[in-house]
């Protein structure tokens, strides 16, 4: 195992304080691990808290700042973080108007939150949470875990988020999370698998001519795996996998994102994206907006995940809206 | 022989070195089918809850399971700190003082509601809960037989540790292995695997 | 050789499809490989042009936009574009002010961007050419190629950028670029090595445990290999190197980029800037602001570089001004 | 014989063709002290050139070589792109027609003399140059003594062969693999390796 790290065991700390010294619009609790905005909101406004293990960055730390994420509350690699994160996150932001979380479908982390909510109740706050649930690769069914968070989570984040700022009310804003996770789907493809510090080793191995099709951001292994094939053959799979999901039909509107898993090239991205934009023309659905780069990675993970989100009016204008957070800035 | 204070003790502190010494394979188990960290997630707490008892007055062997079960909560993280806190937690509260077999399995039991009723997983589902159910009505059936700790402790860890081998051929409907779908035949639980250390210790500072 | 891309051939022009469809803010002339604004800058104002091999994405498509650059030339993957290309940049944004040449110091960005001049002269056009050469890991001599430009860029382009936005003239804009480089170095340490897709494999093999110290962008093998070491050992010995070439001292602020060269997880690179901060803060250098992410890239390479530019009023007060780029925005 | 319009296309072609063949062992020298592109970068360079030539209606040998050194201007990027262009942009420039040996020799001399204003260069560099510089004075030697064509190219392609070896104790202080200082000792230069190329395939169309 080859990384940028003092120990194992402390990576997750030493990460913070590169946070902490590379951000200074970010107060990073480092002993409580929880990120929040350095400044506070004018008035009382619904906090945002989201959280989850950490590899994944720039989620969910990338994602605090005015009009998205008023805190993070990251878990040692690949591990939810623990209920007191989110009871001093909360505690932390709150101001008034109520709290949501903003939890990724992982039996940790629901289970995680959901003692961190019954703490932050018994202290006499108001909590929503928001799960998200995008990846079409696993089976949605009430008798499993069911569908993973993935990609979805960073649309959750920013529409919410610019609701929030706007003073929209708690069960609003919740609302709303629920009406974008419902409307976003994601597929993710691995070339490579990825390597948690105190495994020291890759989670699976993968021959050097093989793919992971359907895989996670925690180095689960896929549905299948497969020969590696054309980046115009894998976009139009993803795609064509998400749209039979997704009961999208022609004349639909999305909002792409096209998400790097941590070790891919952006010059692959963008190969990558434009056969994403090729296919979705061919099946008459419009991009209305796209973002493409490293968003939800899985450490040093080669591959891409695809999120499409119906789009409408109201979608569209919060995601528009202004952001300033380390890892999205809109004007 | 009862279940008392410096017991629990050595029963926690048992559960930290066990953990410790089988970390890797714990991790491995979890490579293979999740994410990789159950070995590191579980040795983090177990570290930590040896911290908190260093520190602690116990008023009786549900306090310092109690504690335990308090600590894993706030260290571990990932799918087993809330299941294996809450057990603790659980275990702590219904233990009696002094507590006997009898006493002592119907705290187990009240462990594997609490990992139910926070997890929802069903018997066969491929987790915890399948080393965890098979332990429990071991202890009990031994308990009833009128067995002492250290053979109720025993037979509850044998069990246990079928209940792990058996949840091989399992297809996991809960937790991450679930998302291999049928890929996750074949290969064994990690926090059922972990779940027989924890009765596996219980019988062996019973039996010292 | 596991990579997204149709074929090796087509990685360029595939890429540039997906960069069109991605950033309707930018027009992006695939034939001719050149990435402009798609808007137009209101009145006459130097037009910064810059260009390079592919394969080092955000750079220099990514820094097209307002506050930024105006035209950016993708050559093929780690070769230097050709002087057609920056021609015809030069054509398409030149609005009556000149044109500002931001080129790399490699032997192939310098000879094809000359003739680029050359040809842009013979034209009518106004060029002036910054040249960049802030990694010290090569030897400064006459006799040789000199050094390599790599992380500078993106503060020549960014500080140079925002004083071309606010109508100074060419030579002020060319003037501002050369001072910014001469107030800048850096320094890389690559994991692993990059796979050029035509090449198919590593530029070069780099055992388990061991690293290259003071790489360059282009897959090519830095002045020595030694056993890795953790974070904290890398960064003092990378920050040192700097400021003993630099000449900076206590009291000094700089600007610190601590850029990942493609496949570095995020949650790695903040650990690095931690320890580059601690180091920092040691030697009693001040940060007066910072950038950390993936901007120069190298492919798949993974590993840092650290730039640090001596910071003054002017300088801090350009890298604060308002940019809109895909991979750089600024409200 | 002359070197006339169809040699200097067949050259062109013999070229792009020995480029293809040796495109791999180009690119694993560059991998080794440069950045593992020269081979792809002179294949779509002299690719491109064939398709140029197929349109033209040339006036003579000199525009032939004037129009491939424009087109790896144009298509080829990198080092090797302006410096093999402006190369045969020279010699096409330089060349009388008809042209006999002592012509050519020194319409090649011409092109050596622009790799060298361009790069800057030295003998000894480990560039281009070092196989360039003793190419053309083998063949001047040839002409001077009274060789025809396909003699004075066999004995530039000889010394352009030597020349590329002889790169191999070099330190380059030019180009990419300079940035290397001592490690680039030891590996032959791709540059001067595909100016043998150039100068092979002149001595093979000249024989032929
Ligand atoms: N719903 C559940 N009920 C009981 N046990 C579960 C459940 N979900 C997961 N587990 C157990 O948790 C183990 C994984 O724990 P761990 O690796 O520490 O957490 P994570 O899956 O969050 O990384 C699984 O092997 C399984 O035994
Ligand atoms: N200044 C120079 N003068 C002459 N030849 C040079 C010079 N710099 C580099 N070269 C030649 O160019 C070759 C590399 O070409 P190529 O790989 O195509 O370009 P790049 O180095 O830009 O990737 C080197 O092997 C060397 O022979
Ligand atoms: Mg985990
Ligand atoms: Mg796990
Ligand atoms: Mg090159
Ligand atoms: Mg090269």
């Amino acid at each position: 195992m080859k990384k940028l790290i003092n120990t194992p065991e402390s990576v997750l700390e030493d990460a913070l304080a590169g946070v902490a010294a590379a951000h200074p619009e970010l107060a990073v609790d480092i002993p409580n691990r929880v990120i929040t905005r350095a400044d506070r909101p004018a008035g009382p406004k619904v906090a945002l808290i989201s959280g989850g293990g950490s590899g994944h960055e720039p989620l969910h730390g990338g994602f605090v700042g005015p009009g998205m994420l008023d805190a993070a509350c990251p878990g040692e690699v690949f591990t939810s973080p623990v209920p007191d994160q989110m009871l001093a996150a909360a505690k932390a932001v709150e101001s008034g108007a109520g709290v949501v979380f903003i939890v990724k479908n992982y039996t940790g982390d629901v289970m995680n939150f959901e003692l961190a909510a019954e703490l932050a109740a018994e202290e006499g706050l108001e909590v929503r949470t928001v799960l998200v649930n995008d990846d079409v690769a696993v089976e949605d069914s009430t008798w499993t875990a069911g569908r993973r968070g993935t990609g979805a989570t960073v649309l959750v984040e920013k529409t919410a988020g610019a609701l929030a700022e706007r003073g929209a009310p708690l069960d609003e804003v919740a609302a709303l999370g629920e009406r974008v996770n419902a409307a976003s789907r994601s597929f993710a493809i691995a070339l490579t698998a990825a390597t948690v510090p105190a495994a020291g080793k890759p989670g699976f191995d993968l021959p050097e001519d093989e793919i992971e099709v359907g895989v996670g951001i925690h180095g689960e292994p896929g549905r299948r795996r497969e020969k590696l094939r054309p980046a115009r053959d894998l976009a139009a799979e993803v795609v064509d996998t998400i749209l039979t999901d997704h009961h999208l039909t022609p004349g639909d509107e999305v909002i792409a994102l096209l998400n790097g898993l941590g070790a891919t090239p952006l010059l692959e991205l963008y190969v990558v994206y434009g056969e994403v934009a090729a296919r979705l023309a061919e099946r008459g659905i419009t991009v209305a907006r796209s973002l493409v780069g490293n968003y939800v990675t899985s450490l040093d993970m080669a591959g891409f995940s695809l999120t499409l989100t119906k789009a409408d009016t109201q979608l569209l204008e919060l995601w528009d809206a202004p952001v300033d957070t380390p890892a999205l800035k809109r004007a | 022989m009862d279940f008392d204070t410096p017991l629990a003790e050595a029963w926690i502190r048992a559960i930290a070195a066990a953990v410790e010494k089988e970390q890797s394979r714990l991790t491995e188990l979890d490579s293979a089918i999740g994410d990789g960290d159950h070995g590191s997630n579980l040795q983090r707490g177990f570290a930590a809850t040896l911290t908190a008892l260093d520190g602690l007055q116990p008023t009786g062997p549900g306090a310092v399971l109690t504690k335990a079960g308090t600590t894993l909560i706030s260290k571990v993280g990932g799918a087993s700190g809330p299941l294996y806190g809450k057990a603790f937690r659980a275990i702590g509260a219904a233990l009696p003082e002094p507590a006997g077999p009898a006493a002592l399995a119907e705290a187990l039991a009240a462990g594997l509601d609490a990992v139910r009723a926070l997890g929802k997983a069903e018997p066969g589902d491929k987790t915890i809960v399948d080393a965890w159910t098979p332990a429990v009505a071991a202890f009990r059936t031994a308990a009833a037989d009128g067995a002492g700790l250290p053979e109720a402790a025993a037979a509850a860890a044998e069990a246990a540790e079928q209940g792990a081998l058996d949840t091989v051929p399992l297809q996991a409907r809960k937790g991450r292995a679930s998302y291999l779908g049928e890929r996750s035949i074949g290969h064994q639980d990690p926090g059922a695997t972990s779940t027989a250390l924890v009765f596996r210790t219980l019988a062996e500072v019973t039996a010292a």
